[in-house]
Parts: structure tokens; C-alpha cells; sequence
């Protein structure tokens, strides 16, 4: 074990919340927030650039013991899996604070204290290799989301901070009971790579990956539960809902990889028709959903509920493309939708209206904004050059060699985004300018450039420079493959 | 018995000598104290708690059976002992302000707590069904009293007569069933009755016997089908006798539950089926009935009834575990329950009463320090970690489904989802709502120093529960 | 023989009973009865009483006294049977049994400096 | 066979008993007046038989031939249980009073008492307790309020004094190791109780006293502020039912007072018969009664209640105390 | 001799006469006594098994039990009377402000 630095990286934004907290001034404390969560991504592409590429083993490991009486311990740890989600959230952590310095306006500190706590939490569950850890990281993401939502969102906050509370509670208290029987089938432990050898019954299998489906079912959201993620997002404040897009439904997908796949196999397999037909109608009817918006955050929200369900049709494809692309796609979605909400949080900061009935002619007034919004809603819809594209087209290929209907019905939904993206472009963009638009509508200042900078340079990357983010997976989901297909079926 | 060992027997009970001597004493010296000097009576109490937590941890090292096999002061004993310690001490902390401004800061008001501080002491020590009636009756009698101290206010008179009448009855019937243990094995002492059952341990009239036992101790902590009486007394009593009921006395009660059960007279009759409906009943009834209150009080007797259900799933478990988890469930709840009842009891302060949740709106905004310890306790009392109400129920469902009680399990989790509701429907006042009146919360020194325990404890046993789990699994194995 | 002790308790009331019943049932023979609304008015000074007698509210003091009495009492049965084994049970009794007294005289002196004792005229 | 005899024994003691403490009132009242009168320098009755010998015969027939006026508003069961309720008591507790060992009759030893029960002390204050219910429903069910008044008072007083009372005679079932009457004049054959137990004699008489309501503990009945206290309404036959039961009280005090502190029918010097011995300081004590009667005033109310709280209670405690201490200190070497 | 069983149902019969009183009768002061009868029916059941046992134990606990009920009646009745001053009224029904 040397240096620990996962611990830093979690803890960084920890200690930037406990700093705020002595702070006085709105201004000291955005200063401060930002400082931390650039210090933050330092740090991860300080990792990254120390990462081992070519193996699939954990990497910069730490154990300490927590509980011992219970063999919890405190395990950190990353593959390439984790890696690029790691090095997301302290990505959308830093655009987090530039796309709230003026949007939130009352109690700033508060809300930057949210902010970095739910990005320590955020990495937390990124880089835990004992369950009990993850599940604290997991929960514990509950109350800071809470707040962000329930304090400084938009006039339905309540009821959406409520609701999404409760869906993701009771989701995660079952996956809780699945942990602890899982503890008791696999030997008293709570490590998650020592429970990914272990063999479970298959009766066993089947209840545990039900009770995992339901939590991270929640979060993804898959589609008969995905009824909060509208409320959460449009009542959101901008920071949040990127939070909420950007890692916040990856988690899920991301449970799916660590501990669906690899503990389970055997239900993994044999559910993964079940969980490429729940994909493929969340795709489609997400995307339909999507077409009936009228709010822009909502199209945004919707839309991403259409794109998650690319990931879990990949994930669940159960082949290397298929794979692959998920996570390609996790990390694309991340950004593009991110980015999505970014633009709608900055035109809503302008004329306080999200309805695309009031915009039109935005490209007269906000060249810059249109043009970027233009970047991002084409790497939306997947069009090659842009990140989504290969992604996409990864998991297509995957999702077709798995499952004919399911394939379908991604193509299906790619046609949809197409659709309800370019009607939202070119109401909004394009066409006669709206009166109000046209007065009062300045463009992106350099602050808000700075947010987002980055996102386009990743979505440009990865769309035409895929390899460097391939090759960190690449390993780790060879190896999942392997072991997912040796246990699941060697029986 | 000779002086011998009647003195072993007075040193291991010496920290209830200590109590009740000390109480005795404060009882004549307070009627010696003029008006204006009652922190006097805050330190004598708490410098008597002091002591006998001094004498208990000296005493913890072996195990006592002292009083002929009636008493026994042993690792069980002494956790629960400091619970009650920890649970007396913080209420008299937080009673000082709060009694000066309801007028009842009178000795007595602190002998009566010290009372049934030793009460509850002799009910975790008590091994002989005597011994645990004993103790019981000096509980409940000084939280009856306790619970009508606002003489002048009609909601405590009326708490106080139900709880009388109420907890008399459930006297009466652990009493019956007590005496029907009696006849049938012609022992009250627990370990003789165990030794006496074990030819025919499902002879109906036993069952019978156990079923009215445990009756009447759940009754004691409020859970379903004798729970109608806590709400009233939680809302009519002083706040400050609230928190403690909820902490104090209610371990006390699961103390004896604990050492009933952990006999096999018990354990060999089949009756965790009951327990576990209980349990099942409790929770979802105090759940789902806190959804619609108002009063804040009110609101947290029925949580309070639903982390009473939530413990005695653990005791449904059973098992080394089971208990240990019921132990480490009580500690926590002490500090949790404790810190939100501080919170409530503080902003009792002029005719301000802090009683409806509406009050509390936008208190995050003047007071957000405050509001973040509300905000801990509160997710404490729901179960979201790292706060220490997570480790709680982490640890009975351990419990459980390591006693193969799986679908408990899933029924516990779920209705506690439930029971989150409630409480994040508070910090949504606090914190979403817009403030309506300007706060001017009773912050003393006092409470500022019984909050800062009760947040400490509840955020210092989320992040490392090592301890004190192991604490409560030695406990139990030296019980 | 137990039964033999406590007949007599039951003789003795039927025998009282009987002796009242028989008295009464002579004096019903010979006394006059010739009541009349004012003869039959609660004795008050010539007056009609107003309301119930009992309806009236009592001095605390009363209820203290009854509520005093019923835990004296109740203890003093602790110290019967105490007084006749204390031979047997020995120097251990003796403590035991004072500690007891001890937390009476507690309770009493407790009652006295709280005045439940002073009875104003 | 046998135990046909013993019941009829029985059935004979107990209508002996009655008979006694039914009739023994008529020469007490006698005497009462007598004393009074002399007492205050008059004659006392005079008009009716020798020295008006025959006064409570006259005053017996004038009762039970008076009207039985029960008030209108008055609940009328409790009003005519109350009486029976006051009467019986003090009958029934005769039944576990020893007068003697025995006596042989026609060459068959019959003994003086009618049971020997082993918790005979506890009996007595058992049943001589429930008077308290004679009065509290003499005084309510008449709906008056001077009854309820009085009836009120004489119920704290005698709860108040009843404590003392029963404190009072610990110590000597501490010394008697036993709560049988007959144990403890048995245990008095050499020394008296009042030698070791001066004060707890003390506080047994002036309990007794305030029991009986007697001057100087008579408030409750006070006719001068009070009407007659709890028996303000009743008349005729019932109210000579409350008197009887008073003077059974009084007999009762003095008997116990006898057996617990005097040797009961222990002699001394002069060998009488033990009966006789009995008696006569039975006699003495009933004629202390009345003395005080016409010696004492009356106390006022608070001070009745301060002295059965204040004084007596904790001279009973200290009593109890300091015999426990004398009698460890006596068994220790 | 009276045989046990007699002890018991008269015991049982007091209990349900106790339990009854309490859940029924409207008066305080009656479902006082009632409380003092369901005590009291406890005391049967002890004393009768002690006796059945020839162990003191049943005496022991109805004593116990005699003197702890005194005290919790001592304390009912002072609530009482502090519930009669302030209102005065011994009907269960009036009592209740508190709902829910």
C-alpha cells in the first residue's frame, strides 16, 4: 500500500466543505468550492496518468480495518471501470460550481457544502471495494442530494426532493438486505472481490439480483421506476441536475457492473433477456416521452432515460462491444447530458423560462451558445465525430449479436432522439427570434466558456480519439467478460 | 446469608446505593434550596450519576451474583447501566433552562429522575422475576409522577392518569403471568425456572404464563398491542421527561425483555413468533400513523414506536447477535433521540412552544448550525448513514438474516423506508419553508453541551462503530 | 388448624348481623314513622341545603393524608413479620430492616420539610 | 362428635362475646355520667333506680322506640349499612382477643378465648380498619354536610393514628417474636411490656384514644362546631349502634393495651385470679377513659393532626429503632 | 383442605372482573378499584401456589405486590387530584383533550 491516494481524492472535497464552513461571504465560498474541486481533478488526472492500463487488477489499493468484529473494512481501490468514472465526477464536480456561481444565489455556502460533500460521496462509491463502504457511500449520497434539490431548486422542489428520496431509499434498502445476505452466503465478508469468487446457489442468485435490479434500477432509471427522475431534474437547480445525470444515474449501471455481473453470473445470464427488453423499452419510451416535451429540462430529462437504457442494453448484451460501449456510453452521456443541462440551467439564468415555446432565433442573439448547444445536441444524437457515436455504435453492434429486438429497438430510439433533438434545436435556435429572446439574451462570458470548454473537448476526444478511454477499460471488462461467461454458464 | 456476603452484595450493587442514596439526600437537602440557586441541584444529580458510573466501571471487570440470586451485576448489566447513565445525564443537562421556563425545577423534578435511574439500574441487574418487578414499579412509578409535573397543565395531568392506569394494568398482567411461572415451576428466580422446564417446554399453561410476561413488558416499551398510552404521555409530559422516557426507560424495558429471552424458558416456547409480529405490527403502526401528526412531540412517540418495533426485531432474531444488535440499537437511539428531543426542548423558550412542526420552518436560515444537528438527528432517526442510525439497523438486519429471517428483513426495511418519510418531512420544514417567526432558541451552556454529545455520539458511532460493537457483542457474551 | 381460627370470624359476623337485624326489626315494631319534607331535610341550620353535600371541594390535605396513610400503612406490613423472625434472620435483618426505616424517615421527613404534614385549622 | 362439641363451643363463646359487648355499654354509660358528675361536682343521673341505676335502660328503650329518620336526599343503603358497618368491627376482633388461658367448668378445660389465630395482631388492625368505612359511609350517604364534614375528619384522624398504633406495637411483637396474643402475655409472665416499652405504650394509648374518638381527641364529633359529626342525621336505633360500637372501642383499647403492655392476666404480688387480674386492669384503663374525659379540653384540629404526624409517628419509628438496637445488642454476645 | 384449582378460577374471575372494570367502567375512581381487584386476584394466585408449593416465595412476592400497588395508587390518586382541580371531573371521557 502506498501512497493512499483514493483517500485524497475522496477526502479533498471533504476537507473543502469543512474549510467553507468557517468561511464567511458568497464569494470566498465559490472561490473556495472551486479551488478544492480543481484541486480534486488534479489529483484524478494525477491518477489516470499513473494508471495501469493493462491489467485488470484493483490499483492503488488501500485497506484498513473498520469493523473487524462484522470484517468490514475500509477498501478502496480502482479498475478501469472505476477509473473513468472517478476522473467524470471530478470533471462534473468543477463545472458543477462554475454553472452555480450565479445561478445560486442565497445560502452559497450551504450549497457548495452540499456540492463537495456529494462529490466526496460521489467518488466514494467509485473507489469502494468493501460493499458496507460502498452502501455508506451510496446512502449517505441521499441527504446532500436532498438539500441540492430540496432547498435550492425550482418551485416543485419539495415534492420532487421527496419523492426521489423515498424511490432511491427504498430501492437501496433492499439492495442493503441483498449486501448482508450476500455477506452470509459468501463467507462473512464484506469485500467485494473476495464475493466475486465466491459460487453462489442459483435460487440465491435470482433472489439477490432482483433485490440489486431494484436499487439500481432506481438510480439508472430503468423504466417502470423512473418516474422521479423528471421530477428530481426539472426541479433540480442546474448543478444538481448535472450531478444527477452526469454520475448520479451511472451509479446505477455502475452497480450492475460491479456487483450484478460478477457475483451473480449465473442470474445475470439468465435474467439478461428480461434486462435487454426492460433496456430497449426504456429507449423507446424514453425517447416517445421525450418527444412530447414542451419543457426543455424535461426533454433533457427524458431523453436521458432513452440513454440509459443504451448502457444497460449494453451492459446486459453480455458481449465485449456491447460492454464497452455501455461504459463509453456512461462516460458520454455523463458529459453530453451534463452539458445538455448546462445550457438549459444558462438560458433559464437568462430569461427564466424553459418552455420551448418561448425561445426561437437564439442563434441571432448568442452565437456562441447556439453553436456550442449545437455541438452537444448532435453528440446527443450520436452522429459520428461526436462521442456518442461510438458508443452508440459499440453497443448497437452488441446489443444486435445478443438480441435482435432489443437491437431494434435502440435503432428505434436512435431515430427518436434524432427526432425530438433536432425539433428542439431548431425551435430554439433556429427560426424568427422571440421578442423576448432577442432583448435581454447575452451570450456565454468566460466563466461559463470555462465550464463548457472541457465538455466539448471530451465529446470531440472521444468521438474521434476513442482509444486512450478503450484502453482503460479495456482490461478490466475482458475480464469481467471472462468471468461472467466461465461462472455463468459453467454450470 | 451472613454479613459476608450480604456486603459482596452491597458492593455489586453499589452504584444503585449510590443513586438512591444520593437521591435520598438530594431529596431532604433540596428542600433547602432557595430560589435562584437550582444549578446546585443540576450538579448534585449529575456528580451523583458521576459517581456511580465511577463505581460501575470499577466494578465492571467480573461478574457479581449478589441478593441470594436476585441481582446480578455483570457485562449486560453494566452497558445497559451506562445507556440509563448517559440518558439521565444528558436529560439533566437539557432540563435545566427547559424546567426554569415550565416552572417545575424543583429537587424533586431530579430526585424522581435519579429514582428511576435506579430503578431502571435494578431492572438490568435483576435476575429474579421479583427483583425485575421491583425495579420496573420504582421506573414506572417516578416516570408517572415525572410525567404529570406540569400540575397546571391539563395534557400532562391527563398523559399522566392514562399512563398510570395503563401501565398498572400491564402491571397487573406481567404480574399474572409472573405468578402462573410461579405455580407452574414454584420458582420466580430466572435461571431456576429455566432449570425447571426443561422436561416439557410447550405445556400450554407456560406458554400462557410467557405470552402475559412479555404482555406486560411490552407494554413498557410501547410496542403494539400496548402502545395507545405513548402518544398521549409523550405529548402531554414535559419534553425533557419525553427524552428520557423514549431512551431511558424504554432500554430498561428491553434490558428485561433481553434477559427474559435470553432465557431458555423463553426461548423454548416458540414465542418469537409473537415477537416477530409484534415487532412487524409495531413498526408499521408507529410508521405509518407519524405520516399524518402534526404535534412534533406527538410525532416522535410514534417514531419512537417504530424504532421500539425496529429493536424488537432483533430480539426476534435472537442469538448472541440479536441481542448485541438490540443493545447497540438502544445506545444509539439514546444519543439520537436524545440530540432531536434536545433540539425540541430548546426552542421551548418563552411562549413559544416548538411543539407543531409548522413552528420550525425555515430554521435552517437564521440558525443553520442548529438546523444541521436537527438534519443529523433526524437522518439518524431515519437510517441514512454515515450517521449512526444506519449502523443500528445495519446491524439487526445483520441479525436477522443471519438467523434466516430474511423476508423480516425486507419488511423491516421497507416500512423503515416508510418511517424516512416522516422525518425527511421535517427537514423539509426546516430547511425549504420560509421562516414565519424569528427563533430565540434556549441555548444554554447546558444544551449546547448535551448537543454536542448527543452529535458527537451520533456521528462518531456512524463512522467508527467499532468499538462500541464490540462493545455490545462482549456484553452479551458475558451475560 | 386454620379453619378452626377464622370460623369464629364468620360466627361473629352472622352473630352481629343477626343481633343488629333482630334490634331493628323490634325497633321498626314499636317506633313511630310520620316523616314530613322538613323533618326529612339534612340538618343545616334551618336552611335548604344547597347542592350535593359531597360535591363540594375537599382540601387537598385530605387526599394527602389518604395517599400518606396508604404507603405508611402498606409499610408497616414489611415490619410485622419482620419483628417476629428477627432472631432468626440476625444481624443481617437488623441492617436490612433499618435501611428500610432509614428510607422511610426519608420519605417522611421529606413530607414534614414539605409541609404536607402542617394542617391549617 | 368432636367436632360438634367445638362448634358449639364456639357458637357459645361468640354469643357470649356479643351478649358482653352488646350489654356492657349499659353500665358503661352509667358510670360515664356518674364519673362526670362527680368528676364536676354533681350527682349524674339520679331519678331513674337507685342513683339512676336504671338510666341506660331507660335510655335503650327511648332508642330503640324512637323514630328511624332517614333524610331525603340520603342514599338510603349506605345509610343503613353504615351503622351495621361501624359495629361490627369491633365485635369481630373480640373473637381473636385471649382473656385468659382457661378455666375448667364441670371438670372440662375450656380456654378463655374464642381462636388463637397466629397473626391475631394483624387481625385486629385489620378488621378494626374497616370502621373507618362505618363512618366515611355514615357521613356521605346522609348527604349533609356537616356529616360529610365530619365524617371526613374523623376518617383523617383515624387513618392518622392509626399508623402510630400499629408502629407502636412492633416492638412489642419484636419482643414476643410473635403476633399471637396469647404468645405475647405468655412472654410477659416475669416482666411487663411497659417496663421495655414505656413508649410504645405511650403512643398505643393516645392512638387508642384518638381511635375512640375520647376526649381529648373527640373533634369529629364535636357537637359544638360540628352537629355530632359523621352520625349528625342518624337517630333511634342506628345511632345507638355507633354508640355501642364507641364504647366497644374503648373496651377494645383497653384490652389491648392490656395484653400488649400490662401482662394481660398476669398478676402481680397479690395472687388473684388471672381472669380477675384481667379484668380489674381492664377496668382501670376504661375508667382512664373516662377520667380524661372529664379531665382534658379538647384539642383543636391542627394540633390533633400534628400530634398524630409529629410526634407520635416518629416516636414510634424511634421506638422501633432503638428496641431493634437493644434487643442486637442483647443477642450480639 | 380447598383444593388449588378453586384458588385459581376464583383468581382468573377476579382478573376478568379487574381487566372489565378497567376497559369499561367510565369513573376513575372505579377503575381504580378495578386495577387494585386485577392486583389483587395476582395475590390469590400467589399465595395459593406458595402454599401448593410450601415455598415462601408467594408470600414473599404478594406482599411486594401489596406494597408496590400501594404506591402506584398513591400516586394515581395524587394525578387525580391534580386532574380534579384543574378540571373537575372523574369521567374518563372528559378527560381526553389529546386525540390521535
Amino acid at each position: 500500500m502506498g501512497f493512499p491516494l483514493l483517500s485524497f481524492i475522496i477526502f479533498t472535497p471533504v476537507a473543502g466543505a469543512a474549510v467553507l464552513m468557517f468561511l464567511r461571504g458568497d464569494d470566498a465560498a465559490r472561490w473556495t468550492a472551486l479551488s478544492f474541486t480543481v484541486l480534486d481533478l488534479a489529483l484524478c488526472i494525477a491518477m489516470l496518468v499513473g494508471f495501469d492500463t493493462t491489467t485488470h487488477a484493483m490499483q492503488f489499493t488501500e485497506t484498513r480495518p473498520w469493523v473487524p468484529a462484522l470484517g468490514i473494512n475500509y477498501a478502496l481501490g480502482i479498475d478501469g471501470i472505476s477509473a473513468l468514472f472517478v476522473f467524470l465526477t471530478a470533471l462534473l464536480g468543477s463545472i458543477c460550481v462554475l454553472a452555480s456561481w450565479v445561478a445560486i444565489d442565497r445560502k452559497v455556502k450551504e450549497f457548495m457544502i452540499c456540492l463537495l460533500s456529494m462529490q466526496a460521496l460521489m467518488l466514494g462509491v467509485f473507489c469502494a471495494l468493501d460493499l458496507f463502504l460502498f452502501y455508506v457511500f451510496w446512502e449517505a449520497m441521499l441527504i446532500p442530494m436532498y438539500l441540492i434539490i430540496g432547498v435550492w431548486g425550482g418551485e416543485g422542489r419539495v415534492y420532487a426532493a421527496i419523492k426521489f428520496f423515498l424511490y432511491t431509499l427504498a430501492g437501496s434498502l433492499l439492495f442493503l438486505i441483498g449486501v448482508i445476505v450476500l455477506y452470509f452466503y459468501g463467507g462473512r465478508t464484506f469485500d467485494i472481490l473476495a464475493l466475486t469468487e465466491q459460487d453462489l446457489p442459483f435460487r440465491i442468485q435470482s433472489w439477490l439480483f432482483f433485490a440489486f435490479l431494484i436499487a439500481f434500477a432506481v438510480k439508472v432509471p430503468m423504466v417502470p421506476v423512473h418516474t422521479w427522475l423528471p421530477d428530481a431534474h426539472v426541479q433540480a437547480p442546474t448543478a444538481g441536475s448535472i450531478i444527477l445525470a452526469g454520475v448520479l444515474l451511472k451509479m446505477g449501471a455502475y452497480g450492475f457492473l460491479r456487483f450484478s455481473l460478477p457475483m451473480l453470473p449465473e442470474a445475470s445470464m439468465y435474467y439478461s433477456t428480461l434486462m435487454l427488453a426492460l433496456s430497449g423499452l426504456a429507449i423507446v419510451y424514453g425517447g416517445l416521452l421525450a418527444l412530447a416535451q414542451d419543457d426543455l429540462k424535461k426533454l433533457v430529462a427524458y431523453s436521458s432515460i432513452s440513454h440509459m437504457g443504451f448502457v444497460t442494453l449494453g451492459i446486459f448484451a453480455l458481449n465485449l462491444r456491447g460492454l464497452e460501449g455501455g461504459i463509453l456510453q456512461m462516460f458520454n452521456h455523463g458529459v453530453t447530458t451534463g452539458a445538455l443541462f448546462l445550457f438549459v440551467g444558462l438560458i433559464y439564468e437568462r430569461t427564466h423560462t424553459r418552455s420551448i415555446a418561448d425561445y426561437g432565433g437564439l442563434m441571432k442573439v448568442a452565437p456562441v451558445y447556439t453553436t456550442f448547444l449545437a455541438l452537444f445536441t448532435l453528440s446527443s444524437m450520436a452522429l459520428p465525430g461526436t462521442n456518442s457515436f461510438v458508443g452508440e455504435l459499440l453497443v448497437l453492434s452488441g446489443g444486435f449479436a445478443a438480441n435482435l429486438v432489443a437491437g431494434s429497438a435502440a435503432v428505434l430510439g436512435a431515430l427518436l432522439g434524432a427526432a425530438y433533438l433536432l425539433g428542439m434545436y431548431g425551435k430554439v435556435a433556429l427560426g424568427p427570434a422571440s421578442v423576448g429572446a432577442r432583448l435581454t439574451i447575452r451570450d456565454v462570458n468566460a466563466r461559463e466558456m470555462a465550464a463548457i470548454l472541457p465538455l466539448a473537448v471530451f465529446v470531440l476526444w472521444v468521438g474521434l480519439y476513442p482509444k486512450p478511454f478503450l484502453n482503460i477499460i479495456d482490461a478490466s471488462v475482458k475480464h469481467l467478460l471472462t468471468h461472467v461467461h466461465s461462472r455463468g454458464s459453467g454450470q | 446469608m451472613t454479613a459476608t456476603t450480604l456486603f459482596q452484595s452491597a458492593l455489586a450493587s453499589l452504584p444503585e446505593i449510590v443513586v438512591i442514596t444520593g437521591a435520598c439526600i438530594l431529596l431532604i437537602l433540596g428542600q433547602f434550596v432557595r430560589k435562584g440557586q437550582e444549578h446546585f441541584l443540576v450538579w448534585a444529580s449529575v456528580a451523583i450519576v458521576l459517581i456511580a458510573a465511577l463505581a460501575t466501571l470499577m466494578l465492571a471487570s467480573e461478574v457479581r451474583p449478589a441478593y441470594a440470586g436476585m441481582f446480578i451485576a455483570d457485562r449486560f448489566a453494566v452497558f445497559f447501566k451506562f445507556v440509563f447513565y448517559l440518558a439521565t445525564l444528558l436529560t439533566f443537562l437539557l432540563s435545566r433552562k427547559y424546567a426554569d421556563i415550565e416552572g417545575i425545577g424543583s429537587s424533586e423534578y431530579y430526585v424522581l429522575l435519579l429514582f428511576a435511574l435506579s430503578g431502571m439500574m435494578i431492572m438490568a441487574s435483576a435476575t429474579d422475576l421479583l427483583s425485575i418487578y421491583v425495579g420496573l414499579e420504582l421506573m414506572v412509578i417516578c416516570t408517572y409522577v415525572l410525567t404529570g409535573f406540569l400540575r397546571r397543565e391539563r395534557r400532562s395531568n391527563e398523559a399522566a392518569l392514562k399512563y398510570v392506569i395503563l401501565g398498572a394494568v400491564s402491571t397487573g398482567i406481567f404480574l399474572y403471568g409472573v405468578s402462573l411461572v410461579y405455580g407452574l415451576t414454584g420458582t420466580t428466580q430466572l435461571d431456576g425456572m429455566a432449570a425447571a422446564v426443561t422436561g416439557d417446554p410447550l405445556d400450554p399453561g407456560l406458554l400462557l404464563a410467557v405470552v402475559f410476561i412479555v404482555a406486560g413488558l411490552v407494554f413498557k416499551v410501547g410496542a403494539v398491542p400496548f402502545h395507545m398510552w405513548l402518544p398521549d404521555v409523550y405529548e402531554g409530559a414535559p419534553t425533557t421527561i419525553t427524552a428520557f422516557m423514549s431512551t431511558g426507560p424504554k432500554a430498561a424495558g428491553f434490558a428485561v425483555i433481553l434477559r427474559v429471552f435470553l432465557n431458555p424458558l423463553v426461548a423454548a416456547s416458540n414465542v418469537w413468533i409473537i415477537v416477530a409480529v409484534i415487532a412487524v405490527v409495531t413498526m408499521a403502526l408507529g410508521s405509518f400513523v407519524a405520516l399524518v401528526q402534526d404535534n412534533f412531540k406527538r410525532l416522535l412517540a410514534y417514531s419512537s414506536i417504530a424504532h421500539a418495533g425496529f429493536a424488537i426485531f432483533g430480539v426476534a432474531a435472537g442469538g448472541a447477535d440479536g441481542v448485541a444488535s438490540v443493545m447497540l440499537y438502544l445506545l444509539i437511539y439514546a444519543f439520537m433521540n436524545l440530540g432531536i428531543f434536545g433540539a425540541v426542548i430548546m426552542m421551548r423558550n418563552g411562549d413559544f412552544s416548538g411543539e407543531v412542526i409548522e413552528d420550525y420552518a425555515g430554521f435552517a436560515k437564521s440558525h443553520p448550525g442548529l438546523a444541521l444537528l436537527m438534519l443529523l438527528y433526524l437522518f439518524s432517526l431515519a437510517g441514512i448513514p454515515p450517521t449512526a442510525g444506519f449502523f443500528a439497523k445495519f446491524y439487526v438486519l445483520v441479525a436477522l438474516v443471519e438467523h434466516g429471517f430474511v423476508m423480516l428483513a425486507v419488511i423491516a426495511v421497507l416500512l423503515s423506508a416508510v418511517a424516512a418519510y416522516f422525518y425527511i418531512r421535517i427537514v423539509m420544514v426546516i430547511y425549504m419553508r420560509e421562516p414565519k417567526r424569528a427563533f430565540a432558541p434556549a441555548l444554554t451552556p447546558l444544551v449546547r453541551a448535551a448537543l454536542a454529545v448527543t452529535a458527537a455520539g451520533t456521528i462518531g458511532i456512524g463512522l467508527f462503530p467499532s468499538w462500541f460493537l464490540k462493545l455490545a457483542q462482549d456484553s452479551v457474551f458475558g451475560g | 388448624m386454620t379453619a378452626m381460627e377464622f370460623l369464629p370470624v364468620l360466627f361473629m359476623i352472622a352473630g352481629v348481623v343477626l343481633v343488629t337485624g333482630v334490634t331493628l326489626f323490634v325497633s321498626s315494631l314499636l317506633r313511630p314513622s310520620n316523616p314530613y319534607p322538613a323533618k326529612n331535610m339534612p340538618y343545616e341550620c334551618g336552611m335548604d341545603a344547597a347542592g350535593e353535600a359531597a360535591a363540594g371541594r375537599f382540601r387537598v390535605p385530605f387526599f394527602i393524608l389518604a395517599i400518606l396513610l396508604v404507603v405508611f400503612d402498606v409499610e408497616a406490613m414489611f415490619l410485622f413479620p419482620w419483628a417476629v423472625v428477627l432472631k432468626e434472620i440476625g444481624l443481617v435483618g437488623y441492617i436490612e430492616m433499618f435501611i428500610f426505616i432509614l428510607l422511610l424517615l426519608v420519605g417522611f421527613a421529606y413530607a414534614w420539610l414539605k409541609g404536607a404534614l402542617e394542617w391549617e385549622a | 362428635m368432636e367436632l360438634i362439641v367445638a362448634l358449639g363451643l364456639i357458637v357459645f363463646k361468640v354469643a357470649f362475646l356479643i351478649a358482653i359487648l352488646l350489654l356492657l355499654p349499659l353500665p358503661l354509660t352509667w358510670l360515664e355520667r356518674k364519673i362526670a358528675g362527680h368528676i364536676q361536682q354533681r350527682m349524674g343521673p339520679m331519678r331513674v333506680g337507685w342513683h339512676g341505676l336504671l338510666q341506660p335502660v331507660a335510655d335503650g328503650i327511648k332508642l330503640l322506640t324512637k323514630e328511624d329518620h332517614i333524610p331525603a336526599e340520603a342514599d338510603r343503603f349506605l345509610f343503613k349499612l353504615a351503622p351495621i358497618l361501624a359495629l361490627a368491627p369491633p365485635f369481630v376482633v373480640f373473637v381473636a382477643i385471649p382473656f385468659g388461658e382457661s378455666i375448667s367448668v364441670l371438670g372440662a378445660e375450656i380456654t378463655l378465648y374464642v381462636s388463637n389465630m397466629n397473626v391475631a395482631l394483624l387481625f385486629v388492625f385489620a378488621v378494626i380498619g374497616i370502621e373507618v368505612y362505618g363512618v366515611i359511609f355514615g357521613g356521605w350517604a346522609a348527604n349533609s354536610k356537616y356529616a360529610v364534614l365530619g365524617s371526613l375528619r374523623t376518617c383523617a384522624q383515624m387513618i392518622s393514628y392509626e399508623i402510630p398504633m400499629g408502629f407502636a406495637v412492633i416492638g412489642v411483637v419484636m419482643l414476643a417474636q410473635s403476633m399471637s396474643l396469647l404468645d405475647i402475655v405468655r412472654a410477659q409472665t416475669d416482666v411487663w411490656n411497659i417496663v421495655y416499652q414505656p413508649v410504645g405504650f405511650f403512643v398505643f394509648f393516645v392512638a387508642g384514644l384518638a381511635e375512640a374518638q375520647r376526649i381529648p381527641f373527640d373533634l369529629s364529633e364535636a357537637e359544638g362546631d360540628l352537629g355530632a359529626g359523621f352520625h349528625t342525621e342518624y337517630s333511634g336505633i342506628r345511632f345507638a349502634f355507633f354508640m355501642v360500637s364507641e364504647y366497644a372501642i374503648v373496651l377494645l383499647v383497653s384490652v389491648l393495651v392490656v395484653i400488649l403492655f400490662f401482662g394481660g392476666w398476669n398478676g402481680v404480688l397479690i395472687p388473684l385470679p388471672p381472669l380477675l387480674w384481667f379484668v380489674l386492669k381492664v377496668a382501670f384503663f376504661v375508667y382512664v377513659f373516662i377520667w380524661f374525659r372529664f379531665t382534658f379540653p379538647r384539642y383543636r384540629y391542627d394540633q390533633l393532626m400534628a400530634i398524630g404526624w409529629k410526634v407520635l409517628l416518629p416516636l414510634s419509628m424511634a421506638n422501633i429503632i432503638i428496641t431493634g438496637i437493644l434487643l442486637g445488642a442483647m443477642a450480639a454476645p | 383442605m380447598v383444593p388449588l384449582w378453586w384458588y385459581i378460577v376464583l383468581g382468573v374471575v377476579l382478573f376478568v372482573i379487574g381487566a372489565a372494570g378497567v376497559l369499561l367502567r367510565r369513573n376513575i375512581l372505579v377503575v381504580l378499584m378495578s386495577l387494585e381487584l386485577l392486583l389483587n386476584s395476582v395475590n390469590i394466585n400467589f399465595i395459593a401456589f406458595g402454599r401448593y408449593h410450601a415455598d415462601f416465595r408467594g408470600q414473599i412476592f404478594a406482599i411486594f405486590v401489596i406494597a408496590i400497588t400501594a404506591a402506584e395508587v398513591a400516586v394515581a390518586l395524587g394525578i387525580l387530584v391534580a386532574l380534579v382541580r384543574n378540571k373537575s371531573t372523574l369521567k374518563v371521557d372528559d378527560v381526553t383533550v389529546m386525540k390521535g
